[in-house]
């Protein structure tokens, strides 16, 4: 199998670090992963949005679709043995680290099946034993949370890093900037990703941010802005990063990117941009299409072809949401586990504390 | 007349806004996007961008920055577009609104109101699930109401905007849809609720049932069906969690001799707990059974919706209390 | 033999720092300046940098890279300088350490502690000198402990390190300095106390006094002036907030019919008023007296002398509440 | 009266702006009265560490000698009308604003007559009157809410601006970079001042922060590193930063001054610096000597006038601790007032509910 070289359409911006170069060594195959791949993530997410309106999903949902690029080009630069920490838009990144896709509808049906066994819900998607650290709900938690898993990955010096992916709204938060300056002061090797695609819920960038030129915004610390619609781009990038905080300590990527849908489930998307900016970026950007083009040019894939990946991904997909219908619902039991890990023996209660207690295991 | 908690809520800033230019609203999503739950709606384009102030996601910052406003004179309300976020910000709250009126004898005073929903909504999991009420309401400096219907949320709402001191505000999510019967007297703008009452919602003479916030429907709808196995239960909506009213508590379990609390947070160190000290310290003869106890379960928040379920209290809940608290001669 | 608590804690960190690699230090001023209060002295010397980490004043930043090293599986001891700013950081005790093994079913554990000293010093003010206890203490997927005296101390401390879910572990700055007997095997390095359970201090049958941290050496000077009015109080040392030790409360009050608890903390929602509510569910019927709250009075902490001294309880406040409860029946 | 131009000894430093002149207007009258307040205010924290010694004051004392150039020139550029908020280094900041000595030592001791009658504490002196709102504990908090008095002052559009004083310890807070952005979204007039006095605690700022730069980690807002132990190289900062900010939104001062305590009274201050740094700065940078010097060289004054104004200031101080003593603690009423404004004559509670229990004002 020939290797390939190929130029990112638009350049690294560097702050304060001179950027990796344009030219991205790929291989067919791995052109093929990251088409597929996308292909089941736009699914799983167009699924669930439609489990969503009949009801079958409740709470929160945030879907992923138009930011694939980032889930996909990360992994490619990457092993399940460095760890990925992201906030509550977390499907894409569940399944790019290995997660199954009954797993992850069984979770956002609350089945027993899910990969937190219904409990966690659509934010709070976990794989630990490929690195994937959640899945959490409040805005900006998870950056100090991603420093201090690569300070344990820099205590047990297994060379791993750590990549802490975070929103453009949540960027402005004070405590990536108390976390960041922790990670600078012990060269802590994390990589803060911020997923900029320009609105956090319905607010632009520029009405959160003074200053939204997000890889600058660690100040004195280093900074790369990149095409986070061109999975290559976002592969090489996230290379380079990894080699660079091995050595260095952290460094922050940028990634210009776009979600499709609205912010959450309650959220139409379209009162606060317009939708001639999304089919732009549809026609334009889309992470999916460039690379379907690519393949094409390269004549490494025909068009036949890719329409029967795109069929085959459906039906993946409908095929996990029939399983993951019929997983159960947790046993009533469940309420009472996981509360520790070690619980004790102690007495529990429920709602009403004469009629429903529990020994914790 | 009906009105929705969520328009209860949106005239109640309408109306302050108007009569009080001090008075101004802060928060996320509140301008541009009327609101995550709209109960800004229509504010921004009546009272400009200086007065419905959209904020990053920030809310150490922006609370810090609603405080310091407070100092200088003005009279912000602040929006957590769920109190589960007052959290990052709880350090302003308790201790630059809280204790300044106190630490600088009287010259700092904080007319502030914090608000937003509280509690458990539905299907949002753990990290979205909180009670506050308690935490808040064990706070000298603070006062905390938690409204349950449209009058309350308006009636309430008012007096904590024109109250000199800081209030935490606790809505709920799962009442703003929810529409209410109001009189005219509280349609109008003048209209407000003395804070520290609690209101008897339904009178009874068998058992006490004190409840805030959505739990008071459920705690009259308990009383509905208990009524029917003839138990004659009072209903108390406490309205306000700090200062509680423990003379109208008191006045009510000394007439019924039984109590139920009712609430959705946990149960450790609960507004439940503090009633039945209450209760025990100014009633205990009057008691003639152990008070009962219905909270949200011991656990975080789950997300399945039958385990769901099990964590919150449901009707069946508290009539079963009821029963148990009304069968049992001591 | 004795030994103060400041030496107790940093004896029990040293040698589980020795036992277990993964343990590690975090905190401000933990290292070269040997702690704050010198609870982490020599620890930098004898472990180096990588294992007492020195932090800069950023309590929301360095917490949230402890609870992340937790995920990671090491075993961080984070220290508060004092608990009054763990409020910059409560987001991430409460959001990402207790609730990430439910949220996970049991994939992320946190094996986490959190410590420092807690509640009231000495003329600290207001924004100094608050007490965490019942607000952490209502957390489910927390442990929190409070020691009284070297023995606990070391004991819970070890306990609290070893234990695999995070733990709140509250000091008082008042006790670091006071000595106390301690025994050869709890200074043996193996020793740990029970979590979840309390202790009897001083047994007696006429009045049950409960109390945890410094409130206990309180109680057994109450104790020792109540048995020379001829009242023999048992005295009970909680040590655990949270799991709280209902059983052996209640099997107290079972026997002595009365009741007072003790706590620093403001009185609303306390730990007083949970302990209250779990003798009225459990034991109603052998209460022979209304149980007696004695707790922090309902202001912000005032910092001349004479007004902090009514503002925390004394021990003849204790003496007078033990003496209405028996003199009182029913 | 003769107006005086003077060099400060260190040019400014700009961070995205053009640093104002070195050449600072001044007249006669306001050295000496620079001169005369700076020996006030270093006598008051003098006779504060006695008491201290004394056990006449209680808890946590931070005094602020060494820094008083900070103090004063900043006073000497704006008017009572704009606001100062600062942390718990804070007795100099209340007697700049006009607070009486008999105030300031009366809250230490937690007499009646103190400023907050003795409720406050050394760390919660407020002057609400001239525009001092105080005295915080938390390190950091007072940050954002200064800005938010400047929010106050933007809203009623009085011309006024906020100084907000901040340690090299509390600039690393996340909480001050929430505020700045929000401030600079919103144009506020406010003036963040970092009085770097190179430790935090025991802390030396490089080993806190990995970009000490305070003046520049603002990033995208402007900054001024300022010589803080020059009285007039602050006050030409300060006028220049009040105009600046009416116009533009916030900027920040960095105060380069020095701290000759420890940083509490239980912190000798000598086991994270040397002895000959502090002497040095002591000899070398003296804001008091500085001023002496000044008013010496232009024969302003004379050795024995400027010595008869230090002995007069120990008169002054310890005559108002005299009086100060006087003063009765507080009626143990007054544990009940102010916990609010307004407490509708609800019951509260003292530590034994049955005993002590008052209906609140
Ligand atoms: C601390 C906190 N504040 C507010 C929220 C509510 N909230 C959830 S997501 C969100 C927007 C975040 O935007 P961004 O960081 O850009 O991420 P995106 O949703 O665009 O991926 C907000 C305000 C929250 N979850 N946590
Ligand atoms: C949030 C918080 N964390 C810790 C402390 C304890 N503390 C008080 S002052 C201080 C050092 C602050 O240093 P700096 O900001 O440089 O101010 P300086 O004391 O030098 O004036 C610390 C750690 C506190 N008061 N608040
Ligand atoms: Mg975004
Ligand atoms: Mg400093």
């Amino acid at each position: 199998e020939s290797a390939l070289s190929i130029e990112t359409s638009i350049p690294f911006i560097g702050h304060r670090i001179d950027p990796p170069s344009r030219t991205v060594e790929t291989t067919p195959n791995e052109l093929m992963d990251f088409f597929k791949t996308m292909v089941l993530m736009r699914r799983m997410e167009i699924a669930a949005d439609s489990l969503y309106k009949a009801k079958l999903i409740r709470g929160f949902c945030h879907l992923y679709d138009g930011q694939e690029a980032v889930a996909i080009g990360m992994e490619a630069a990457i092993t399940k043995k460095d760890a990925i920490i992201t906030a509550y838009r977390d499907h894409c990144i569940f399944l790019g680290r290995g997660g199954t896709l009954v797993e992850a509808f069984a979770e956002l049906m609350g089945r027993r099946d899910g990969c937190s066994k219904g409990k966690g819900g659509s934010m709070h998607f976990y794989k630990k034993d490929s690195g994937f650290f959640g899945g959490h709900g409040i805005v900006g938690a998870q950056v100090p949370l991603g420093c201090g898993i690569a300070f344990g990955q820099k205590y047990s010096k297994d060379g791993s890093v750590t990549f802490t992916l975070y929103g453009d709204g949540a960027a402005n938060q004070g405590q990536l900037f108390e976390a960041l300056n922790m990670s600078a002061l012990l060269d802590l090797p994390v990589i803060l990703v911020c997923e900029n695609n320009h609105y956090g819920m319905g607010t632009a960038e520029w009405r959160a941010a003074k200053s939204p030129a997000y890889y600058k915004r660690g100040d004195y610390v280093p900074g790369l802005k990149v095409d986070g619609m061109d999975a290559l781009a976002v592969k090489q990038a996230c290379k380079f990063a990894k080699e660079y905080v091995l050595k260095n300590g952290p460094i922050i990527l940028e990634m210009d990117t776009y979600r499709y849908h609205g912010h959450s489930m309650s959220d139409p998307g379209s009162t606060y941009r317009t939708r001639d900016e999304i089919s732009g970026v549809r026609q334009e950007r889309d992470p999916i299409e460039r690379i379907r083009k690519l393949l094409l040019a390269h004549e490494l894939s025909t068009e036949k072809d890719l329409k029967d990946i795109e069929k085959s991904a459906r039906k993946e997909v409908d095929e996990a949401i029939a399983k993951a219908k019929e997983s159960p619902m947790p046993d009533p039991s469940e309420l009472f586990t996981n509360v520790y890990v070690k619980g004790y023996g102690v007495e529990s209660f429920g709602a009403d504390r004469k009629e429903l207690r529990a020994v914790l295991p | 007349k009906e009105m929705t908690v969520r328009d209860a809520l949106n005239s109640a800033l309408d109306e302050e806004m108007s009569a009080d230019p001090t008075v101004f609203v802060m928060g996320e999503e509140v301008g541009e996007y009327q609101g995550a739950y709209k109960i800004t709606k229509g504010l921004l384009d009546k009272y400009g961008p200086e007065r419905v102030v959209d904020t990053p996601i920030t809310e150490a910052g922006f609370t810090g920055i609603g405080v310091g406003a407070a100092y200088h004179g003005l009279r912000p309300v602040v929006e957590f577009m769920t109190f589960n976020f007052s959290m990052q910000a709880i350090d302003h709250i308790i201790n630059s609104a809280a204790k300044s009126n106190y630490m600088s004898a009287g010259q700092i005073s904080v007319p502030i109101v914090f608000r937003g929903p509280n509690g458990a909504a539905a299907g949002v999991g753990a990290q979205h699930s909180q009670c506050y009420a308690a935490w808040f309401g064990s706070c000298p400096g603070l006062k905390v109401l938690a409204p349950y219907s449209s009058e309350d949320a308006r009636g309430l709402l008012k007096a904590a905007i024109r109250d000199p001191d800081p209030v935490v505000f606790l809505e709920n999510e799962l009442l703003y849809g929810e529409s209410f019967p109001i009189s005219a007297e509280a349609l109008d703008s003048s209209f407000s609720l003395p804070i520290g009452k609690a209101k008897i919602e339904r009178e009874g003479k068998d058992v006490t049932i004190v409840a805030y916030s959505k739990m008071v429907g459920y705690a009259l709808q308990a009383a509905e069906r208990l009524s029917k196995e003839g138990i004659s239960a009072e209903v108390i909506n406490l309205r306000s969690i700090r200062p509680l009213d423990r003379r109208a508590i008191n006045a009510s379990v000394r007439k019924t001799n039984r109590l139920v609390t009712v609430e959705e947070g946990f149960p450790q160190h609960g507004v439940g707990a503090e009633i039945c000290a209450s209760v025990v310290e100014e009633s205990f003869e009057y008691l003639d059974a152990p008070v009962e106890r219905i909270s949200g379960a011991d656990v975080p928040m789950p997300y399945a919706a039958d385990l769901e379920r099990l964590a919150v209290p449901q009707v069946e809940d508290i009539v079963r209390a009821a029963k148990r608290a009304c069968f049992r001669a001591k």
